[in-house]
């Protein structure tokens, strides 16, 4: 019993915790990328960085919250923060469109040129979170890091596994269930959310049903905004900050909104998942759930693991593909161009 | 040739890509050793040396080749310090230092395979190659009467050669690796790999990676799900940072990086941190000395050309002479104008051995209430 | 006799920097009353439209709504102004549902739209059994309908169809003009393009035959269907 | 000889096309109608390879080419047409005419890189050829226009004008005159007529214009929410 | 070319000769050199993207296979890694391709549902282990052969310019396997699917240290070209350099990079020309139609997979030969260097910049693109001087500024490419 109990512990504690946390984390992101795909039809390859963006600025005011002695209790102060960085985010991004992407939208330019002139966009950021914070890892965690850590959780059951939950990864896990349901709601029940499909959908009969292009495309900004602020605070507390690694998630969240259907946001969060368990769950050693599991005389001896952690971003792109072959536009049925 | 602009020394290190957090530092501590230089006035009838910063984004082979050649058609750099990388520095080397003849001094290439790279005797680094260092790793943690471990390494020509000679090592010591996982640099998340060591478990886990990169995560993510205590630190993951950043969590860990009880390097420690560099970062000091050799080494020959001066270098950095330390580079020029033979020892007690690299002393240490602390030297 | 309620003056423009389409055209309807414009494929009828709507950037010529000028106004401001559009092609939201189309054309409209969409739905009862399923999936005359009530929804006081009867089957299209005479009796200016000519021309109060961009003939509805060259040239015999 | 036995094509739970069985007997323009939604459409997707079938056979001349790629019925003779028009917006009309035709010589990369000669002589022909139809159609005014460029009715013409570009056995013409001017939807009419006299190609015709149908098709097929009605001479319906 | 082609061209040609002015000769021989590549990198998606609108973002994985060709074909074969293991290695691999195609042609048979799924999985799960079991001791052997030297299985042995239509021809393999199995997906999906086959490519290159040494690295390939070091030897060529007032070193630097121009030059000009007359030829018309309206061109008796799979092939083979020159160029292969962002989409920038669809434009695109690339670096250091030269010297703000002058490079590459997209939004050269 006490084994069955310590496999299920392990498990959890080493795969199903730890993947839903990255899931929520690349679902977060996803949802932010399906967001602009689905409203203004292309990959926004600035993604990764507008959340550095977003997070370099909750930093400065969270350092800023902290030095007059503010804080959240058990809590991180970045949350308290994190309003803020949206407003200076949104800002960003409306400034941007302004600046730039504008311009294309208006010459009815191709979704690939976009997708370029996001690279652009993505190379200027990127310098500008740079200058601003640096290129140096930055923990700017505060508040209680766990729920129940591992050592607690030992002593508490007398099991010889441990548990650990993050804080974090709660709360990465609700905040990223509320906002596909909000977002969900939004795009499929308000004038304005509807609005914003209908301009997606056909922007020039958008115009003659009176619809503002402009406000359809600065809502989305916001919203993107508010998404990629969240989800890069969210990752930051959890990991650290690092301008460098938030460009790297750019092609994990991609993936995730792309498995799940562009465009759909609950696809978002459902490839947001599919990534990070393909990632756990395949190069995962299943040698010490086995040894709990089987009797004395059967454990294994290898480590019983289908391929090494070497090939974990392969085989998480293999996932990927198997599954598009199947489902060639997401789970979710997609948008494509 | 004439003495009237400055001499140029190039400084090629990825300050852009993956290892872009510590090459600030590096850049930093070689151009320490220049200021001191050139404040000291002695440097060849008093010229001046200019240092000229290029990029060498670690990874981009064709991007450094072109930042290189720049550096040396263009500026005119009499010699280069770097690069960082040990994949970037062979393609610099190949396609540029030894076409144009020009000296490279790498204070952190560390990959074995550049030692039998063909140089034309211009190529010497001031870190030692990797297979030393597993050797010396694998002493240090059996002595700890640990002789089972896990082992992940980042997967580059370092990650993987650092790993396999501890690995040899290890087992002939007696010692056994329950696994060896790469894993990736600069990727969002590193659960998995935490999966899989954990499953295969260990008495400590040996992280062959860098400090603010990847290991740091497995570090992170081990620490939080409890998967281990204690972890083996070599040179790429030392840093006052991670100690500062996961707290007590690190308390007990140990490894040892290159380095050596010389007064060189507490001496350094204080220069750095009075010129606002980080002297814990991987490789400053190794970046003074690289700096000071090229420059000692062209006082030395009377000549900025390197067919003159990179027969010196060996020369300067080894007994016999007297030995220089941090800080004394003014002295050392004044003996070498006397005619004196000096032994550089430098901030990493340089002891350079063939082919041009360093031989590799180690400094041993531990982690002790959040501070990295000496405790022997190998 | 006062200004007709909606007039595109000696129209002349064209797409972009591309030669003239429309060369001095001019089209008008008085409030409440039906004008219908045929000619041949590419006379330029579709431009003539979108020049009324505001869509192409004239080089000359006016356009006036209730004797104002409003030549200079953005397609949305003509929205705003009580204009409405059926477009020849792309003149759905293929990936909304067909309840979700009817919506957008009440976009701008703040009291109950309920009553109106009911009434499309009895125009079109295959709509009520649709509107759940995205209107880029019906067949062709079904996107029609959808499209032609996603203009109906706005309660416009001009009413402008682009052909709106192409590929609607015939029992379809007689309950289509008649509900465009009603609607023309509520006070609505409407003005559409056919190409069922004669049944068009038959409830037209004006009709104008556009070729190369320029009025061929005006005159009644009647007038036109009676004149045999026109009869003959333009709508079929 | 085309026959279809009892065929189905699901959308999820709807039937779109709900055991269908018909035949087109060679020589003939058969006219196909029914309501908007009938599922008239969808039977020519599905018989021309575009939608793979829920159940159910189609037969050309005896040979089964259920399910078969669009582009081998090509090769077999059976064109079709597409009720939304379906041009390749970013070449030019000529164009889209020229590559129609089957085997071009041009059309491997080896003859590309080194069979010049030959090519030109292929493209001389291709290109008379193409005149010659847009010449029928009336547009060769714009035979350089790019095809997005060109107005609804002319990119219907242009959809008629690709399936003269071969010598087909069958075509399957979907609303080929929706949006068509009547005078020139007359002439086509005469060209279907002198096709099929001449050349012997079978047609198979949707068409909601029951004038058009009553003086060209016989026999007529009606359908109803995805089944056949009756299939009869004109005259009957 | 229009008008206005020459002039960017010669615009273009005009940059490269200011750097060499004022920045020297090698250098601008150096960008010109990657120049040559990048444009050929770029015709190869623009064959893709511009002519048949398949969105490939693998880029970087055919360009790995072609490095990887210049691996295998220039550097001599290790006998004891033969020895040890070869044969048994070559069984293992052709025994997991035999367990895939019959895995495939079992998929393929139209009957049975479950039962075809339930046999394909057990085949394919026992295929896997029965494979491992077959290869692990063999490359285990193979691998502890001298790691840190060798380690792995060499190469042919030939001349390394023999490893240019090789690496076409890995490429091409590898695209037919990824387009049989990918190419009905469309757009944006495509594009995450070729991305994951590049990564995987790349994944195999780091960790099969028996095929090129993984991540430790293939260095000192030989070279198509002599040594400079060579050159500086030889007393003849020292005496002509000496007869243009050259030293030996610059003149032996400079030598060598022209040859290499040649020689890149060459396999550019043959393949714009091929591009260019399939473009301009019924096959270019038939693939412009594809691209614009698959279902109508299908209707219209056009093949639409196996023109995709053609095309598709043709475009990565290119990709790859490219990838084989920029390794021979490089003198090494190194895994670790093969990135996204500099291999996949900086050719993609240099495509849409030049003008996709247009031949003359994706090569004009990969000389700018690169020239840009490489040129940024000072530039932003530059820019950087400008922006704090006149605030004071001690300054807090100006340490910080001169302490990340360094990521001025990409942005200031971000600032200009979005200053030619302004420019002209359908890049420098548009279709037409
Ligand atoms: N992709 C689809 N998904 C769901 N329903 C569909 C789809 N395509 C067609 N339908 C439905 O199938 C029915 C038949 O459509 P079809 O296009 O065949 O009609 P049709 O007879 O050609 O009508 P029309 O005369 O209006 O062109 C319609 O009710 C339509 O809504
Ligand atoms: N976007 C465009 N750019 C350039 N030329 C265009 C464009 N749209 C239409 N044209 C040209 O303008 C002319 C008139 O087109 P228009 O669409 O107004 O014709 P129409 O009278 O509506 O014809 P139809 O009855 O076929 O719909 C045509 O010759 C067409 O080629
Ligand atoms: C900067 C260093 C950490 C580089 C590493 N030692 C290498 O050889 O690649
Ligand atoms: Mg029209
Ligand atoms: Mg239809």
């Amino acid at each position: 019993m006490t084994d069955l109990l310590n496999a299920i512990v392990a498990l959890s504690n080493f795969v199903l915790v730890p993947g839903a946390a990255y899931g929520a984390q690349l679902a977060l992101g996803a949802l932010g990328v399906t967001l602009i795909y689905g409203i203004l039809r292309f990959s926004n390859f600035a993604h990764g960085d507008t959340m550095a963006f977003g997070t370099m600025a909750t930093i400065l005011v969270t350092w800023g919250l902290q030095s007059i002695g503010i804080s959240f209790g058990f809590l991180p102060t970045a949350l308290i923060a994190l309003p803020i960085g949206i407003a200076i985010t949104g800002l960003l991004l409306l400034g941007t469109d302004r600046v730039i992407y504008r311009f294309y939208r208006k010459q009815k330019a191709a979704p690939v040129v976009l997708v370029i002139v996001s690279i652009g966009v993505m190379f200027v950021m990127n310098g500008l979170v740079r200058f601003i914070i640096g290129v140096g890892d930055i923990n700017f965690a505060d508040g209680a890091r766990f729920v129940i850590n591992a050592r607690e959780f030992k002593e508490m059951t007398g099991l010889d596994e441990g548990l650990a939950i993050r804080s974090t990864t709660l709360i990465t896990l609700v905040t990223a269930a509320i906002a596909v349901a909000l977002l969900f709601w939004f795009l499929n029940r308000t004038r304005t959310g509807k609005s914003m499909r209908a301009f997606s959908d056909n922007e020039d009969l958008a115009l003659l049903s009176g619809i503002n292009p402009e406000r359809v495309v600065a809502v989305t900004w916001l919203i993107v905004a508010a998404l990629a602020t969240t989800a890069g605070v969210l990752y930051g507390l959890d990991k650290s900050f690092k301008a460098f690694t938030y460009f790297q998630l750019l092609l994990p969240i991609f993936a995730a909104a792309i498995v799940g259907g562009l465009g759909n946001p609950l696809g978002a969060i459902a490839g947001g998942f599919v990534i990070a368990f393909s990632e756990v769950l395949v190069t995962y050693a299943w040698k010490k759930v086995l040894e709990y599991l089987l009797p004395e005389n059967l454990e294994p001896s290898s480590l019983v693991q289908l391929l090494s952690t070497d090939y974990k971003f392969a085989v998480s792109f293999a996932i990927l593909i198997i599954v598009l072959l199947f489902k060639p536009t997401g789970l979710f049925k997609g948008q494509s161009v | 040739e004439s003495h009237m602009g400055p001499v140029k020394i190039g400084i090629i290190l990825g300050f852009t890509g993956p290892l872009e957090s510590i090459t600030p530092d590096m850049a930093g501590g070689a151009e320490l050793a220049i200021n001191e230089v050139n404040e000291s006035g002695a440097f060849m009838d008093g010229a001046t040396i200019e240092a000229v910063r290029a990029d060498s984004t670690c990874i981009d082979s064709a991007a450094a080749t072109a930042a290189a050649e720049r550096l040396i058609t263009n500026d005119g750099v009499a010699g280069i310090m770097g690069a960082d990388c040990s994949g970037v520095t062979g393609a610099i080397l190949q396609n540029v230092a030894r076409a144009n003849g020009v000296v490279m001094i790498s204070p952190s290439a560390t990959s074995p395979a550049l030692s039998e790279a063909e140089d034309d005797g211009l190529f010497f680094r001031t870190a030692p190659s990797d297979a030393r260092q597993g050797e010396i790793m694998s002493k240090v943690i059996m002595d700890r009467g640990i002789d089972e471990v896990a082992l992940t390494y980042t997967n580059n020509d370092y990650g993987k050669g650092l790993a396999d000679s501890f690995q040899k090592a290890f087992e002939a010591d007696g010692g056994s690796v329950t696994i060896s996982a790469a894993h990736e640099d600069g990727k969002a998340d590193y659960s998995a790999e935490v999966g899989a060591l954990a499953s295969a478990g260990g008495a400590a886990l040996v992280v062959a990676g860098y400090t603010d990169q990847g290991g740091k995560g497995i570090i992170q993510a081990s620490v939080d799900s409890g998967a281990f205590d204690t972890f083996v630190l070599p040179d790429g993951m030392i840093g006052q940072q991670i100690v500062d950043d996961l707290g007590s969590a690190l308390d007990g860990s140990f490894g040892q990086l290159p380095g050596s009880d010389s007064e060189g390097s507490a001496i350094f420690q204080e220069m750095a941190t009075e010129a606002g560099i980080d002297p814990t970062g991987v490789y400053t000091g190794e970046s003074y000395d690289a700096a000071a050799l090229l420059i000692l080494a062209m006082a030395k020959a009377g000549s900025t050309s390197a067919a003159d001066y990179a027969g010196e270098i060996m020369d300067i950095a080894n007994a016999p002479g007297e030995q220089i330390l941090p800080g004394d580079l003014a002295k050392a020029l004044e003996l070498i104008e006397a005619g004196e033979e000096i032994d550089y020892v430098g901030a990493t007690a340089v002891e350079l051995v063939e082919p041009g690299e360093s031989a590799g002393t180690f400094k041993e240490i531990e982690i002790k209430d959040g501070a990295i602390e000496t405790v022997g030297f190998r | 006799m006062s200004e007709p309620h909606l007039i595109g003056e000696a129209m002349t423009g064209g797409y972009g920097r591309g030669a003239d389409i429309l060369h001095g055209c001019t089209l008008s309807v008085d409030k409440g009353r039906i004008a219908v414009i045929v000619g041949p494929n590419g006379a330029g009828k579709s431009t003539a439209m979108k020049a009324v709507f505001g869509m192409l950037n004239l080089r000359s010529g006016s356009v006036r709504i209730g004797g104002e000028d409003i030549t200079a106004l953005s397609p949305q401001d003509r929205v705003a102004k009580g204009m409405a559009f059926v477009p020849q092609t792309s003149n759905i939201f293929p990936s909304m549902t067909v309840e979700e189309n009817l919506e957008m054309g009440a976009f701008l409209r703040r009291d109950d739209i309920r009553p109106t969409m009911e009434q499309i739905y009895d125009l079109f009862p295959i709509l009520r059994d649709k509107r759940r399923q995205a209107a880029g999936e019906l067949s062709g005359g079904q996107r029609q309908q959808v499209a032609v009530g996603r203009a109906l929804m706005t309660q416009p006081s001009v009413l402008m169809l682009d052909e709106p009867t192409a590929g609607v089957s015939p029992i379809v299209m007689d309950e289509l003009f008649d509900r465009i005479i009603e609607v023309a009796r509520a006070g609505i200016t409407i003005l559409m393009v056919e190409q069922n000519a004669r049944q068009a021309l038959e409830i037209a109060d004006t009709g104008y035959v556009l070729v190369q961009g320029a009025n061929a003939y005006t005159g009644t509805g009647a007038e036109l269907l009676a004149d045999p060259e026109v009869r003959r040239t333009f709508l079929g015999g | 000889m085309i026959t279809v036995e009892n065929l189905h094509r699901h959308f999820g739970g709807f039937h779109a096309v709900d055991g269908a069985s018909l035949r087109i007997e060679t020589g003939s323009i058969t006219g196909l109608i029914g309501p908007n939604g009938a599922g008239k459409t969808t039977l020519f997707n599905v018989i021309a390879g575009r939608l793979p079938p829920t159940s159910g056979r189609v037969t050309m001349d005896g040979e089964d080419i259920t399910g078969l790629p669009p582009h081998e019925l090509f090769s077999k003779g059976l064109l079709r047409t597409f009720q939304i028009a379906h041009e390749f917006s970013s070449m030019t009309v000529r164009e889209n005419l020229m590559m129609v035709p089957e085997g071009q010589h041009g059309e491997t990369l080896w003859n590309a890189w080194f069979g010049r000669g030959k090519i030109a002589a292929q493209e001389r022909e291709l290109a008379k050829k193409a005149d010659e139809v847009l010449d029928f159609l009336t547009i060769s005014h714009l035979a350089d226009e790019r095809a997005g460029n060109l107005s609804g009715g002319q990119k219907k013409l242009l959809e008629l004008g690709r399936t003269m570009m071969v010598d087909a056995k069958i075509v399957f013409l979907d609303e080929v005159g929706a949006g068509v001017n009547r005078t020139l939807l007359n002439t086509i009419g005469d060209a279907i007529v002198r096709l099929n006299k001449e050349r012997g190609y079978t047609f198979c015709v949707i068409e909601h214009d029951m004038d058009f149908i009553g003086r060209l098709c016989d026999p007529v097929i009606v359908m109803a929410e995805g089944k056949v009605l009756a299939q009869a001479p004109p005259t009957a319906s | 070319m229009t008008a206005r082609g020459y002039l960017l061209y010669a615009g273009m040609a005009l940059l490269v000769v200011l750097t060499g002015m004022f920045q020297g000769w090698n250098l601008a021989l150096t960008i010109l050199n990657m120049g040559l590549i990048s444009a050929i990198m770029s015709l190869g998606v623009n064959l893709q993207w511009g002519f048949a609108g398949l969105f490939n973002v693998g880029v970087m994985g055919f360009v790995a296979l072609g490095g990887l060709a210049a691996v295998l074909v220039s550097q001599p074969p290790v006998a004891e890694g033969w020895n040890a293991g070869g044969l048994r290695l070559l069984g293992a691999l052709a025994l997991g391709a035999a367990v895939l195609v019959a895995a495939v042609q079992i998929w393929k048979r139209k009957i049975g549902g479950r039962m075809r799924t339930l046999v394909m999985l057990a085949l394919l799960i026992g295929g896997f282990f029965l494979f491992r079991a077959a290869l692990d001791p063999a490359v285990e052997a193979i691998e502890a052969i001298n790691p840190s030297l060798s380690g792995y299985l060499g190469g042919l042995g030939l001349p390394i310019i023999v490893a240019w239509p090789v690496g076409g021809l890995l490429a091409a393999g590898a695209a037919w396997i990824i387009g049989k199995a990918a190419l009905g997906l469309r757009s944006d999906y495509l594009a995450i699917a070729t991305l994951g086959i590049a990564e995987i490519v790349i994944a195999v290159l780091k960790n099969e240290d028996w095929l090129s040494r993984g991540v430790k690295n293939v260095v000192g390939l030989p070279r198509p070209v002599p040594y400079e070091v060579d050159l500086q030897r030889d007393a003849g060529f020292v005496e002509r350099a000496a007869n243009y007032g050259l030293d030996p070193v610059t003149a032996s630097t400079l030598w060598v990079k022209i040859l290499y121009a040649g020689l890149f030059t060459v396999v550019l000009v043959i393949i714009l020309w091929l591009a260019q007359r399939a473009l301009a030829s019924p096959w270019g018309r038939m693939m412009r139609a594809i691209r614009d309206n698959e279902v109508a061109a299908s209707a219209m008796g056009k093949n639409v997979t196996a023109r995709h799979l053609q095309v598709f092939i043709l475009g990565s083979a290119v990709c790859g030969i490219a990838g084989a020159m920029m390794t021979t160029l490089d003198g090494q292969l190194t895994p670790g260097s093969y990135q996204p962002l500099r291999f996949t989409f900086l050719v993609w920038v240099m495509v849409i910049v030049g003008g996709s669809g247009n031949n003359y434009g994706a090569v004009l695109g990969g000389f700018l693109i690169w020239w840009l690339w490489v040129m940024v670096e000072p530039l932003g250091l530059w820019t950087m001087d400008l922006i704090t030269s006149g605030m004071a010297a001690d300054s807090w703000l100006r340490g910080h500024l001169t302490d990340s002058a360094a990521q001025m490079r990409l942005m200031t590459m971000g600032v200009i490419l979005l200053a030619v997209l302004r420019f002209s939004p359908k890049g420098l050269m548009p279709e037409r």
